[in-house]
């Protein structure tokens, strides 16, 4: 697989050559990290995926994505400004060092054959906060797959709330789960792919309510952060609390998946659950039966 | 039940000196003078009061909304409703105390009544974990909601909650996974919907009960996506920014009803509910009954369709295809 | 209230006077102890109440109560016999001292002149084990609330299935079930009153489907009965451990009633959840809604 | 997974006495007099292992049931389904290994598979509580429930469990409750629905993943309302009577079928399910796909009306109102 052929490497300094792995700290061959799917060939550890990686990881054909709402960005609601830092001008920083307008991508395309709603999401711009954009691309990507009858996947990703929006921000999370029951109630298919870190208000509304719950190993899940409950708390918390693999042992997720099997896991519960691949813009809805009389 | 110890914030000391004066002059007072004397201070009182009150600066009214005196949800069941029924547990793990809830009247409506409820003492706080929900108090709130919807009883929630418990044990049992199950509920729940934030509405804590047809606020509670502290700890690094930050983050009723994010602002009596429990009491009736008999009147479908409807169009962003729709607006 | 007024005592022995409260272990004066409910004066220890004196306590009038099937009696299914005593005769010996067929009563009354359908269970009939007379008696009476529009009240009390019956008695959890599946469906209004012991596929059925549960204070509620559960663990339980109040902490149950107040609640519940009181034979549903419209 | 070190029940010794003489002349056959005794042998064998299960008793049919090398529900699924992925948890508090679940395909159809997990050896055994499931394991399975029925998966399940947990903590968070809810969420739900007692089927345990529209046993499994130890220990006031309770608590298949509470019993390999897990998996397999082949020919609703008729049918006692039925009869 020419995995992230996307991504855009301009020098060969020494430093671009070699990375870090944030886990166990070796140098790894930043070549060799790519081919790996940014997986630790040393510890495993499974580093972030940008939004444009992560698509070019599930779909089959990145040219074949319909982005929904590409331009949408985000709004001054309450007239935030940090030290004389106006919202507008830091979101600005943020679209210049990702190339991106908000932390969500959304669209349509394919997985194998199989036509899909897809929302991915970057914890490059600004940790992945929810704000109005993110609600609404996440509720135009259900309100999509509802419409068209197809699955919907979504991968989040997310820091918490995105203060600078205040209450705006909270109320994604009332926005987008609205548009999820009602996909549900409709009987879609929805598989949520939770990734390294998803907590907070995301976790709490969208995320959580898929059908299926597939999550990447080591990935931090949870609401309330490390950092806030050791404050409280006043101790430190185990090193594995919170990872996909605890919460995978509380009972709150389906599946912890290495990233190397992803996507075919993903195909075979598409198969499993919505049946085989009908044609593109076939009238019939992939959840209903084959055979089962009604 | 009322507190014994009444506590004074810092901007409200002029006012409890004012009181004091009051009732040292009361205590013996014999003579016509006198008595005209305590009118005037009265007076006085009064309006120091609304001046003060009417003067408050964001972080004062999260002071105000978070007043120890301050009303809490069984406060208003007590004074509101009737013939309230308490029922407990989540049927699955455990009865959460930071939550109340159970079928009432108000009036001669019959409905169901649930409620975040802190504490009034420290004994209390313990046991209420300070308001501070856990999962299973989530899940009894999702358990009622149903109960609420199946014998077709109108929903009233109290919101009052500094944000969900944040240790460990709660993530365990799935706090995120609570929050997000009670907001899919609300979003269908087929009976009239009434919530009302009488102090701190805590982030996602105090959403998870408030998906509904009509977002009150009391006057001098407030709403925010976090903490006023844990805002300034994100943003300006630092807790110590807190005043900073409520006034950043518009958390007051009046900025949310600017905002589009609650529909409406319960009056309460001069120097806020904690120093007139009856008066608020009054008030907040008043206002759920005329809302209630007006939701009522109003198709359930109806309801499911503009409550969804409503938390839609809350910050839709300008989308802008192409970059060309900020052109096209001087065309 | 006239408590009790159906309890025969034929002789007056000093036996008969007093009686010694199975929790306390004091001497009460039976007379004081019945004026009293049959819960001790001293220690509040609710005694066990018959089918009739259950009856007693919670419906209008006795007089207006319609018995269902009165005579059902069980079957000998599997042919059962125990060192020479053969079921039939072993259940006519529960007949002769308590004077019923099964631990099961069914039928419709009145409460607070409300039309309700109403199961009561007798402990002293073979420990109110759960045979096909106990399943069918609770499915007839769910049966006729569903068909009737009332509510459905049972007041749940078991040591477990019954073993003479086999695999007819673990049966009787998924008839009893299926029953109340469709009267909930319905939107019907059903309350369970849980008594010392309700343990075993009573509680795994329908004793435990309530919308809402109440219990009395002290009552034993689970699955697995305390001795089976000390001999697994190899270890005493604490001795409030499967107690009304123990399992009301552990989010099972919603209410645990003194016996005094029992009739109270109850009535309350049924005015708030129901609304209130319609006319017998009303076409309406208590259940529907007065005000608002569909 | 197969046994490393297969288990010999006391009936079963002669059987490998005999096994053992074969292997020792076929160790050194070279003759073509060996070769004939070889046959012989095994003919031998095949005709004593018949004669031995054909008459076993009930308590014998019990030590085979739970024979530890008895083929167990993950051993089926790997050798009836395919593309099975196992999804866990309740979404509460907890995975349950005794209980698992997920959708995979039978043949070419797409379906939801459930089922009690015993371990092999000692180690899985402690991860999976010996098959004897908890609340969590319930709900688990609950939760698969749904998603079949949301996605129109025909159901299969597999009972094979001692007993539900017998412990505190498995009361504690409602294991009555948790079986409970099964129970009503079998009773209405809409797809077609087959259970097999593969081993064990001990109780509300066992009853919880089996309320199905064709209730199976495979040859040599038992259902029961109680343990004969259990029965024994409240019948006899000593478990050692087990046997006897065996007798009486008429748990075989084809007792059970006579009393109208299974459907149909699946033949095993001679020598039962233990001694040849191929046949007894490919006669599963045909049985399983011939009977969602039936059901899948009939509506849902035609279904769930049928299933709850048969329920509702099992034991009804005559009901004589009045006392006049018996005299009724005559006139
Ligand atoms: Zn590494
Ligand atoms: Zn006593």
């Amino acid at each position: 697989m020419q995995f992230f052929k996307g991504t855009k490497k301009p020098s060969h300094a020494i430093s671009d050559l070699w990375i870090t792995c944030t886990s166990c700290n070796r140098m790894i061959y930043r070549r060799e990290h790519e081919d790996n799917l940014k997986v630790c060939g040393k510890c495993g550890h499974h580093g972030r995926l940008t939004a444009s990686e992560r698509l070019e990881l599930l779909i089959d054909d990145l040219s074949k994505f319909e982005e929904i709402a590409p331009e949408m960005r985000s709004e001054d609601p309450l007239g935030f400004s940090r030290d004389g830092l106006d919202y507008p001008d830091h979101l600005k920083r943020y679209k210049s060092s990702t190339g991106l307008e908000d932390a969500a991508v959304a669209g349509t395309g394919f997985i194998d054959g199989r036509h899909v709603s897809l929302v991915v999401i970057d914890f490059r711009f600004l940790g992945a906060s929810m704000g109005a954009v993110m609600g609404e691309k996440v509720t135009l990507a259900v309100e999509k797959a509802s419409l068209e009858g197809v699955p919907l996947i979504i991968v989040p990703c997310s820091g918490g709330a995105r203060m600078q929006e205040g209450m705006i921000s909270l109320m994604q999370m009332a926005k987008t789960v609205a548009a999820i029951r009602n996909f549900h109630d409709q009987g879609g298919l929805y598989i949520a792919i939770l990734t390294d870190p998803t907590l907070a208000g995301v976790t709490a509304s969208f995320a959580s309510l898929a059908d299926v719950l597939i999550a990447e190993p080591g990935a931090t899940i949870g609401f309330t952060g490390r950092r806030l409950i050791e404050q409280i708390v006043k101790q430190k918390l185990p090193k594995d609390a919170q990872s996909a693999e605890f919460m995978l042992c509380h009972g709150m997720i389906d599946l912890v998946v290495q990233r190397n099997v992803l996507r075919d896991t993903l195909i075979n519960t598409l198969d499993l659950l919505a049946g085989p691949t009908a044609p593109k813009n076939s009238q019939a809805h992939t959840s209903l039966p084959e055979t089962v009389q009604q | 039940m009322k507190p014994q110890k009444p506590t004074t914030l810092d901007f409200e000391k002029k006012l409890d000196q004012l009181r004091a004066s009051i009732e040292k002059v009361q205590s013996n007072a014999t003579s016509q003078d006198q008595v005209s004397k305590i009118e005037e201070l009265k007076f006085e009182l009064e309006a120091q009061t609304a001046e003060v009150y009417a003067t408050l600066s964001p972080w004062q009214r999260v002071q105000v909304a978070r007043h120890p005196d301050r009303p809490h949800t069984q406060d208003y069941i007590d004074m509101c409703f009737s013939n309230f029924i308490e029922l407990h547990g989540d049927r699955y793990y455990g009865d959460d105390q930071a939550i109340v809830g159970g079928p009432a009247k108000l009036g001669n409506h019959r409905v169901m009544v649930i409620g975040h409820q802190k504490g009034r003492d420290t004994q209390e706080n313990v046991r209420r974990n300070f308001g501070m929900a856990s999962p299973e108090g989530f899940r009894k709130a999702r358990r009622l909601m149903k109960l609420a919807e199946k014998f077709k009883l109108p929903l009233i929630t109290f919101l009052d909650i500094p944000g969900a418990s944040p240790v460990l044990e709660a993530e365990e049992r799935g706090q995120a996974w609570a929050i997000a199950e009670n907001l899919m509920e609300m979003a269908g729940l087929k009976t009239p919907f009434i919530t009302t934030v009488i102090g701190e509405g805590g982030s996602g804590g105090a959403l998870a009960l408030g998906m509904a047809d009509r977002v009150l606020m009391q006057e001098y509670s407030v709403y925010s996506v976090a903490s006023p502290e844990g805002a300034a700890s994100i943003v300006w690094r630092d807790h110590k920014f807190a005043p900073r930050a409520a006034e950043a983050l518009k958390l007051t009723p009046s900025d949310l009803l600017k905002l589009g994010v609650i529909d409406r602002i319960i009056a309460e009596p001069t120097g806020a509910a904690h120093r007139n429990y009856l008066d608020a009491a009054r008030l907040l009736k008043e206002t759920l009954t005329e809302e209630l008999d007006s939701l009522r009147s109003r198709s359930v479908e109806n309801l499911i369709q503009s409550r969804n409807a409503k938390f839609r169009s809350i910050g839709t962003p300008t989308s802008n295809p192409s970059g060309l729709a900020e052109d096209s607006v001087v065309s």
